[in-house]
């Protein structure tokens, strides 16, 4: 084993940087694919299918040959689009959505990036994904594409606010920006998690991670009955791909990070063995699979969303609670004996 | 400090680099045979209507330059939490006080319909 | 060894591009508004470079405050545009006479 | 490895900057904004500004330029009209610039500033938190100005509406809530109507 670490030590920063950025990015790029597939067998269970069966035993294979089908479509660029606009969008859509793993602690020491600042990139890097609707709709010179990407535009925006508000509350009872710290500040057992306390932002950022991304019962961006598809409408091969594999790993994301401010992070549930002796990895990918199970559960169980009520639930509901969340934490901790509960 | 940001520098170029390769791989991978009819602008099979640049609800700007002005409340809010347990009252109320102004003006919003999307 | 000279000159060179800026598209309310943005930018840069070298947070809350004014500004600023635009159907700077006497 | 970054961030802010100002289609001309801030961005997180950089970011890159983006966008304008006049005032514009620039920099180049009266300070550890030290001033010694900040986006939020809110009175809005909530008995009425007496087609 010495061997190793030796060599490793004798590495140049950059190398060693980039060899731990592809352990993240790829197993990403793995969990992505089979997330896709995960959604459609369990939503085909939940509607009594059985789902993708005939690639690889029990349709395991299915992610890669969807891959290898996409790799080899034709990229249509319609002749009316912004050519460079129109190929620059799905980058400007993946980026921000794999950036943000730049700074998720995986357990206490797992983490590629322990920077101070930790949850404020995040939230700067999930407020740039817009960018990637926004021009793709644009250049894509295409009704449907530009009203769906205003649509999402504007959801996205809505709900930013009431998700950037619940962090604020997250932030008030941890104290610190950086989500190893937010995580410390759980430890102790399941009661010690910021989801008890925090109960109703824990259900705001849940659901407007879920408009965030919009997937349904929050997708009228892509809409399929009225707009088509939606902003990527005009997409195809890798470049609808690259949309695909952001969505999905904007789920991804969000559920990280439901897991990280809410759940505990790589905390195990209860502070006493079995239960201890497994590692902070095994808890943190536990939790979130099963919030991002919930993901897929949402799809299958809602009827979409109408346009009026998805801005009303932002604007009207979500920020309303957090605002008053926000007070009456400020207002425990200062003016009541039971200050303790928010810290 | 600084040193801790090369990651996420890096780790931005890789991720941008990601999208790059994907593209690439589909150009490089893909045929290429265009026709007029595949290159036109999708809308159902008809000729495009009208230019695409038509009047739009002037509430997806209000929605932009009120989401403008939230930002700003919440970069605010941030820096006001992590030093909250240092402030004491004294912060917390300043920030209350700001916070009643700016409700005020979310009230005016509400009150003038401004939130309303028909 | 970079010293607080280069980021200076580098605030220098913003401000006299978005100087130019605005004068070159005079006409055009939607870039004199962007050139505005940049040269609030380049001032931003210089409070920066002095809080760093100075090791003095006030040039930060200061750009903190300058940054909530602009963006306030470009608020308000493009709301005037889109009733401008609505009402004469161009943003072109020359059309906004009608308070001149 | 600073001064790299420096040259880099540095370069790619000022030629987006340039693009900003000359570029014929105002959607590149903000989207070459958006890259600017970016880089700017970048900048002030190598001067240890680590909240602003990232602030810088969410307001402006995430909310200020979506807004510029909206607008120009939508607003179909007529860019030809704009650029008159862009290529004559082009000299007169580049030599005003450049003499700014010189003027600015026989001032800024001066040994006040160079390494030896202000060298480049070490640095924080790395357990500095830029956030909370602003945190710890802007609501203590800054609190009136503070107060003040949230005044002037109160009035923004109130300009925006009393500029852009607009009903047009002749214009009918839909309710979806009302219809979906609609009963029978609001849109169905039951006459109860006579037989008609049945026609004698052989008269």
């Amino acid at each position: 084993m010495g061997w190793i670490m030796t060599t490793w030590d004798s590495l140049p920063l950059i190398l060693q940087l980039g060899i731990k950025i592809g352990f993240i990015v790829g197993p990403l790029i793995v969990a992505v694919a089979y997330y896709t597939l995960a959604e459609r067998k369990v939503i085909a269970y939940m509607h009594v299918r059985v789902g993708p069966n005939r690639v690889g035993p029990r349709g395991l294979l299915q992610p890669i040959a969807d891959v290898l089908k996409l790799m080899f479509k034709e990229m249509i660029i319609p002749s009316k689009s912004d050519k460079y606009l129109f190929l620059i969008a799905p980058v400007l859509a993946v980026t921000p959505a794999f950036a943000a793993w730049a700074v998720i602690p995986f357990s206490g020491t797992l983490v590629l990036a322990d920077i101070d600042a930790g949850l404020l990139y995040v939230l700067a890097l999930t407020s740039m994904s817009v960018y990637g609707v926004i021009i793709a709709g644009w250049a894509s010179n295409s009704k449907y594409a530009f009203l769906g990407a205003l649509r999402s535009a504007a959801q996205i925006v809505a709900y930013e606010i009431a998700m950037g508000f619940a962090l604020v509350g997250v932030l008030m009872v941890a104290g610190s920006l950086n989500l190893n710290t937010i995580i410390q500040a759980q430890s102790g057992g399941l009661h010690q998690w910021f989801f008890l306390p925090l109960f109703p932002l824990f259900l705001v950022y849940l659901i407007s991670g879920v408009a965030e991304t919009n997937r349904a019962p929050f997708d009228v961006a892509e809409g399929e009955s009225e707009i088509v598809a939606g902003f990527h409408v005009d997409y195809s091969g890798m470049g609808f791909a690259a949309f695909f594999l952001a969505e999905y790993a904007n789920m991804l994301m969000i559920s990280a990070l439901t897991v990280i401010l809410f759940l505990g992070g790589w905390n195990s549930p209860f502070d006493f063995p079995p239960f201890s002796w497994l590692p902070g990895v095994f808890w943190f990918l536990a939790k979130l699979s099963v919030v991002a199970f919930l993901f897929l559960w949402f799809r299958a169980t809602f009827p979409r969303y109408r346009y009026d009520q998805i801005m009303r639930l932002g604007w009207k509901v979500f920020i309303p609670v957090t605002l008053i969340w926000i007070a009456v934490i400020g207002a425990f901790k200062f003016f009541t004996p039971f200050g303790f509960i928010f810290s | 400090m600084l040193a801790n940001y090369l990651p996420v520098l890096l780790f931005l170029i890789v991720a941008s680099g990601l999208g790059v390769v994907l593209l690439v791989a589909g150009k490089l991978l893909s045929p290429h045979r265009p026709n007029e009819q595949k290159l036109s602008p999708y809308e159902c099979g008809f000729e495009a209507f009208e230019d695409n640049r038509m009047k739009f609800d002037v509430r997806y700007y209000l929605v932009a330059i009120l989401f403008i002005i939230f930002d700003l409340e919440i970069a605010f809010l941030f820096p006001w939490a992590v030093a909250l347990d240092d402030i004491g009252i004294f912060g917390f109320l300043a920030m209350m006080i700001f916070l009643l102004v700016l409700v005020a003006g979310f009230i005016y919003e509400w009150m003038k319909g401004a939130l309303e999307w028909e | 060894m970079i010293t607080l000279s280069h980021y200076l000159v580098l605030g220098a060179i913003l401000f006299a591009l978005s100087v130019v800026g605005i004068f070159l598209n005079r006409k055009n309310l939607v870039i004199i508004l962007m050139a505005i943005e940049l040269l609030l930018l380049a001032v931003n840069m210089n409070f920066i470079a002095f809080s760093y070298y100075l090791d003095d947070l006030a040039g930060q809350v200061f750009v903190f405050f300058i940054l909530t004014v602009a963006a306030a500004e470009a608020a308000i600023g493009l709301a005037i545009l889109i009733v401008l635009f609505r009402n004469r159907r161009s943003i072109n700077v020359q059309d906004l006479d009608q308070l001149s006497g | 490895m600073e001064s790299i970054l420096f040259y880099l961030f540095a370069t790619v802010l000022v030629v987006s900057a340039a693009m900003v100002v000359t570029i014929r289609n105002p959607v590149k001309a903000a989207l070459f904004l958006v890259l600017s801030f970016f880089s700017a961005a970048c900048i002030w997180m190598t001067l240890e500004a680590e909240f602003l950089s990232i602030a810088l970011v969410l307001v402006y890159v995430g909310a200020v330029m979506v807004l510029f983006l909206f607008v120009v966008m939508m607003l179909d304008i007529d860019v030809e009209s704009m650029r008159e006049g862009f290529a004559r005032n082009l000299p007169v514009g580049a030599l005003v610039a450049g003499v700014m620039v010189v003027e600015f920099a026989v001032v800024m180049m001066s040994d006040r500033f160079d390494s030896q009266s202000l060298p480049r300070p070490a640095g924080h550890g790395p357990d500095y938190s830029n956030t909370k030290e602003l945190g710890l001033v802007l609501y203590t010694d800054y609190v009136f100005a503070f107060e003040v900040a949230g005044l002037i986006l109160l009035v923004a939020i109130v300009a925006a509406i009393v500029l852009t809110m607009r009903r047009r009175p002749n214009t009918r809005y839909q309710s979806p809530s009302e219809q979906v909530k609609v009963n029978k008995s609001e849109r169905l009425r039951i006459v109860s109507m006579p037989a008609e007496k049945r026609l004698d087609i052989d008269n």
